[in-house]
């Protein structure tokens, strides 16, 4: 087993957010079975913050243990705070990845701020 | 909590026998085989009869068999040995496309030294059809490599169809018997193999055991220079307790063998069986008869294989699996690209193999743990929950 | 009968300690390092602990450390994979007269395939003069290989000089130290060292057990290939009971190094000093103070090896010789001729080496015995005769 | 060691009739150092027939052994019979011999019959 650390080891197995919010302001997916991983992150958002996030994630330990991750550092911040939540970050709170799953750690971010600019786009779309 | 390994392919405890019979050579009779006093003696003669015992196991010639440190350097002994002594002209090498890697790199290697090579296809159970060796085989080809049986998915290869495709034109034929020898009938002869490379640990021998059978006129260069050891083959002091414990083991394999292929096979059906009877959406992989006793390879769907293995883990279960997530090189297993298994399925693969400790008794707990840790990681799977979705509109 | 065994170079009983700690690794802890559960934690943890007190034994960077199953496999990593890899442009090769065939029969191959190989000579202690080296070096040359120690004759180079001046060319230096290491200090650094040989079996360590240290950013193909182990630059499960027991033994010699040399060296000079008093026409070969503790080496004038190996066996007396009748390939040892000794006295030779259960006390009866031999062997010798005969009429 | 058989062993370690004898009728010497294998055979002869044979070995277990017989199944033969002995002869008497050292039988017969030629030569000299 890849050596990880307690904190992902806790997000793996007690994953928190699972599942996709119910009328989502925001959709982002990343990833593919090819790769071996797949995230489908969604958004709830209010007054330009992140009320509820949820995701879906096809992967590795890792994989779950960032999306969890970023799901729970992701929840209550404004849209500015959250785009700022970076690859790097995730790792960080996570206590660490080892080095050939540091990939996964880019997913989490990329995929909720994937979820964001769908937001973005449809408010541009909303109020154009 | 319990302790299930369903991975002994990767390793098994040495047999007490086996073990036992070792000792003294550690000790004791520590003397070295081409010693010119009798220091040597002991050793040399627990040699030859580990020699007999490996050479009965697959009914060849005692004088045949060169010992090796691993079933990777007689892979790379018989491919690069054969190739090096160039008693056959040409520059084209055939093998499958589901060999272990121990072959497959090596001939990656050799092409870029300008060698031709052909990978067969396999089909959808992991064989490889006759027919696409014949059409393989031109009046360039000096060498045909293909496994008896693979260790991932378990599907046993029509050798002997395919050797004496290649016997008919006189090219030599290897076959790589690790993950087959000791767990089903070998015999060289029937076989009609040249080459056939043999792993003690795989069938509970030592670890650092392993062989190369060479019929009587195939000329090898050696990988190993130096002293002239294993008749020049293999240069190197003999690891005689290595040795001496790999001939046990192929003694113990020979006397056990149906008892014990038919011991593992009945399990492994039961396990099967439990599984499939109780988890959905469960693929099988291999063949459904024609595969090694001790094994049983399935993919769970919507799932990832990694996170199969340490859920499992949790539950004191240990697999392994085929996906990218699982390998050091991160690519998922090239046995099962080979089958065509779409990739959401080859990430979710699970090989179990049986071993001395597997028990009808764990495999409700087995297919419990399994069932609910391939529910729980469904739940979140966006693949799964894409899936409800197109049944529901369907439905 | 007592048992006198003076040839622990052929093998040497596993110290008990290493033995211990090898045991669970076969029997409970048989996991493999390579796998993606847990089983694989303890084996892994184990190997690299191994590595780190092999690499400490030579003073390298765990790091370089690449697991063999013998010296031979890593004297052929080094030679053939440095010169695959192809790094460094051109085609000449330099070695000593002196390497083990393991190396010299690899530079054999080499020829056949083009390359230019040089064999420097030695001096009549068998030592390598640096000036022999310098002249030899071309703008061609990419690779200097010369041992550490003689295994035969005992003699320690000066790898420091040597190696120091193929730097100064840029040329790789390999060093094959099966034979020294575990008997003298060594470090890497200090040595000036790209490639070193370890041969586990050599200090009390298991058989099957071998290393080459491989310097930071020096490139070399694998011998073996397939799966990723070692880095990729040696394919096959490993071996954890002979690395772990090899990392002991390993720990144990270097925690024991001075103290097991300066045993040795005391040991092997009161037995040289008892053969030289006592029995006339003896001649020592290798270098009188520059040479590993455990080794003596002498030739008994006008008779033949095997023949007093035997009557030596009688007595219960275990040694070797670098005689033509003893050696498989009948001939004389390549080393007692690279020193320029008569053949007589190279068909006389005996090989000493010291090893764990050797004792002052056995001194006389040894001396006794061989005293005893010669003269009966001399008593049937033409060639004592004709020595008798010139004295005479001399006198 | 070689697989030496209890009558090679035999003759290797009390071999008969060492030494030379004094006065020789003839002499045969072959070998030498650089090929492992020396023996110097010295007969007397009396009425054509061997009274005495010795040796002087310096070689392997084979060696020696071989002259040891080689002395014994000369001695009391007649010329004729002695030239008769023939390598694979003494190698059978030994209860066989190694592959690698089938050549020391040779040797002994060839020393023999040496000096048997070294007899017949000196008697052609005083003759003529
Ligand atoms: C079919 C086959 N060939 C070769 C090998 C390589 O064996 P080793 O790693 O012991 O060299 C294996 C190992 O699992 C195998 O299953
Ligand atoms: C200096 C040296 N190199 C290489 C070897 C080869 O060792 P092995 O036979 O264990 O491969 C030996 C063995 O005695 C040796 O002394």
């Amino acid at each position: 087993m890849p050596e990880y650390s307690e904190k992902v080891m806790d997000h793996f197995s007690k994953p928190r957010n699972i599942g996709e919010v119910s009328d989502p302001s925001g959709v982002g997916e990343v990833g593919n079975p090819v790769c071996g991983d797949m995230m489908k992150f969604t958004i709830k958002v209010k007054d330009d913050r992140i009320e509820d996030v949820k995701y879906l994630t096809f992967g590795c330990g890792a994989a779950i243990a960032v999306s969890s991750m970023v799901s729970e550092m992701a929840k209550g911040k404004t849209l500015e705070e959250a785009k700022k939540i970076s690859n790097k970050q995730v790792a960080e709170e996570l206590g660490g990845l080892p080095g050939n799953k540091m990939h996964c750690s880019n997913l989490g971010a990329d995929a909720l701020h994937k979820a964001i600019e769908d937001y973005e786009e449809k408010q541009k779309v909303s109020a154009g | 909590m319990k302790t299930i390994n369903l991975d002994y392919a990767a390793g098994a405890p040495l047999d007490r026998a086996v073990l036992d019979k070792m000792i003294s050579f550690f000790t004791e009779d520590y003397g070295n085989p081409s010693s010119g006093h009798s220091l040597g003696d002991k050793p040399r003669k627990a040699m030859e009869e580990a020699r007999q015992n490996i050479a009965l196991l697959i009914g060849a010639d005692s004088k045949g068999i060169v010992f090796t440190a691993s079933a990777s350097e007689a892979n790379n002994l018989a491919v690069k040995g054969l190739i090096k002594a160039g008693k056959k002209k040409g520059d084209h090498i055939i093998a499958s496309a589901v060999e272990h890697f121990s072959v497959l790199n090596q001939l990656k290697s050799l092409q870029k030294e300008g060698y031709k090579v052909t990978l067969l296809p396999v089909d959808s159970y992991g064989a490889v059809n006759p027919e696409q060796l014949e059409k393989a085989i031109t009046d360039q080809t000096i060498l045909v490599s293909i496994q008896t049986a693979n260790p991932e998915i378990g599907t046993i290869q029509p050798v002997e169809k395919l050797s004496a495709l290649a016997r008919d034109k006189e090219i030599p034929f290897h076959t790589d018997a690790s993950a087959a020898a000791g767990w089903m009938e070998l015999d060289v002869e029937k076989m009609g193999v040249d080459l056939l490379t043999l792993a003690g640990d795989q069938f509970y021998g030592p670890k650092g055991s392993g062989a190369l059978y060479v019929r009587r006129g195939v000329r090898l260069m050696p990988l190993i220079e130096g002293g002239i050891q294993e008749r020049g083959l293999r240069a190197g002091t003999e690891n005689i307790p290595a040795i001496v414990g790999f001939g046990e083991a192929a003694k113990v394999a020979r006397e056990n063998l149906e008892e014990r292929s038919k011991k593992f096979a009945a399990l492994r059906d039961e396990l099967k069986e439990s599984l499939f009877n109780s988890i959905p959406h469960l693929h099988l992989n291999g063949h459904p008869e024609n595969r090694l006793s001790r094994n049983l390879h399935v993919s769970v769907s919507f799932v990832e294989g990694e996170a199969l293995l340490m859920r499992l883990q949790m539950a004191g279960i240990y697999v392994s699996s085929g996906s990218s997530c699982t390998s050091q090189a991160l690519k998922s297993s090239h046995v099962l690209t080979a089958l065509g298994l779409s990739p959401e399925l080859a990430q979710g693969s699970l090989q179990l193999t049986l071993g001395p400790e597997s028990k009808a008794e764990d495999i409700p707990y087995i297919t419990e743990q399994l069932g609910e840790i391939a529910a729980l990681l469904r739940n979140m799977s966006p693949l799964y929950h894409q899936y409800l979705k197109e049944e529901n509109s369907n439905a």
